[in-house]
């Protein structure tokens, strides 16, 4: 398990180039990526990321650590950037790697389902008007129905 | 004990920490003794619906106990991911 | 969409990244990597994947339109290998970029379950005692109903 | 009208392809006809229920017509992903 909480972006293509490279016995290899959405139009210029540092890494540990007992997995990896990020840029990705597929895609829904409303991240959007702290979803809280 | 604030509740009380020392005994009493000390502690603790609490920085609820706790943070709904 | 059929190994790292660089407004991208399992005491040298060209690349083609007619998506990759594998090695992948993330998971969930039983690969198991077909499994076929 | 024959189906019949003229209204007519061939036809197709059938590289029944087709393919479930 790797879990990382930094500001600095991340390679996608590096990242999940050596994760895969160190599974090599599990069959299947799932990777989520978030992206702050570039949309023509769209009056976004930042989007910024307050989290709670401590908590936010044994959050990250903790959903982590439920997701490698539930399933059948090999490995979890969780990156969730902070701080300043624009249009285009990633703001977090995690992987799994399992013997089976169903196993990979389950625990990356529930990786990202908990980490959207459990982990301790708050998005603030910036535009020409000014920051707006963005409102969590009841659909965000709902998906977590599925795994109760 | 340290209280911390993030997001908007950091915004409206102005700064992102408090050092207290309090005989409270939950969290609902932490908060209670907070919002009495000056309006903006009052508006930021108004909707206790719309906040989530973490007890030595695990997620917990506002009857959680504070004997021996040494940190409390106080936040709106997470939006991580 | 971009559809693959080909012998040559891929570069899921830069696959990954070329796909996400072209989909920067897509909030949500979701890869899935199937890898020949490398086990320690495995018997297996080598994996065989027989395809039915012509067919193949259609049946592909079907299958990722209508992952993109069925889920709000923004694009769909699907890369799969065919010829002699060596445990390690990667036999395929598929990406799917969309606005939210339950589409672009459930859509390579989809293209998997659909690509497992419904294009014309066949793989077939090299080992010191021969060569032996893999036999579909019932479990995959049932993976079908979620979709129905 | 061309027959192709994948994995273990072109293993038992010993080549990839036939070119057959034949006036088999179905999928099922051509099998028959086929399995008459000889022992490794009639062993190939002993059990329709392991086969799998595609008329012009779509996957079809059994009960398929074949007005009109120009290439037909037998093979057993596929196993890719």
């Amino acid at each position: 398990m790797r879990i990382s909480v930094q500001s600095e972006p991340f390679d996608l293509g590096a990242e999940s180039t050596a994760f895969a490279a160190g599974h090599r016995d599990m069959g299947a290899i799932v990777t989520f990526t978030g992206v702050v959405r570039d949309l023509p139009g769209d009056p976004l210029e930042a989007m910024e990321i307050e989290h709670y540092p401590g908590m936010t890494e044994s959050a990250l540990h903790d959903i982590a650590a439920t997701a490698l007992d539930r399933w059948s997995l090999g490995d979890v990896l969780v990156i969730h950037r902070h701080g300043r990020l624009t249009p285009g840029e990633m703001i977090m990705m995690v992987a799994t790697a399992a013997p089976h597929r169903r196993d990979a895609f389950e625990a990356a829904e529930f990786l990202m389902d908990y980490l959207k409303s459990r982990a301790p991240f708050w998005k603030r959007e910036m535009t020409a008007k000014g920051a707006d702290w963005v409102a969590s979803k009841a659909e965000d809280e709902d998906a977590l129905d599925r795994w109760a | 004990m340290d209280v911390l604030y993030f997001a908007w509740v950091r915004e409206r009380i102005g700064h992102p920490r408090d050092t207290v020392d309090t005989q409270a005994a939950t969290v609902a009493e932490l908060v209670a003794e907070l919002s009495a000390r000056e309006d903006r502690y009052a508006m930021a603790f108004s909707d206790l619906s719309a906040l989530r609490v973490a007890v030595d920085q695990q997620l917990a609820d506002f009857d959680a106990p504070l004997a021996g706790v040494r940190e409390v943070a106080f936040f709106p709904p997470m939006t991580g991911g």
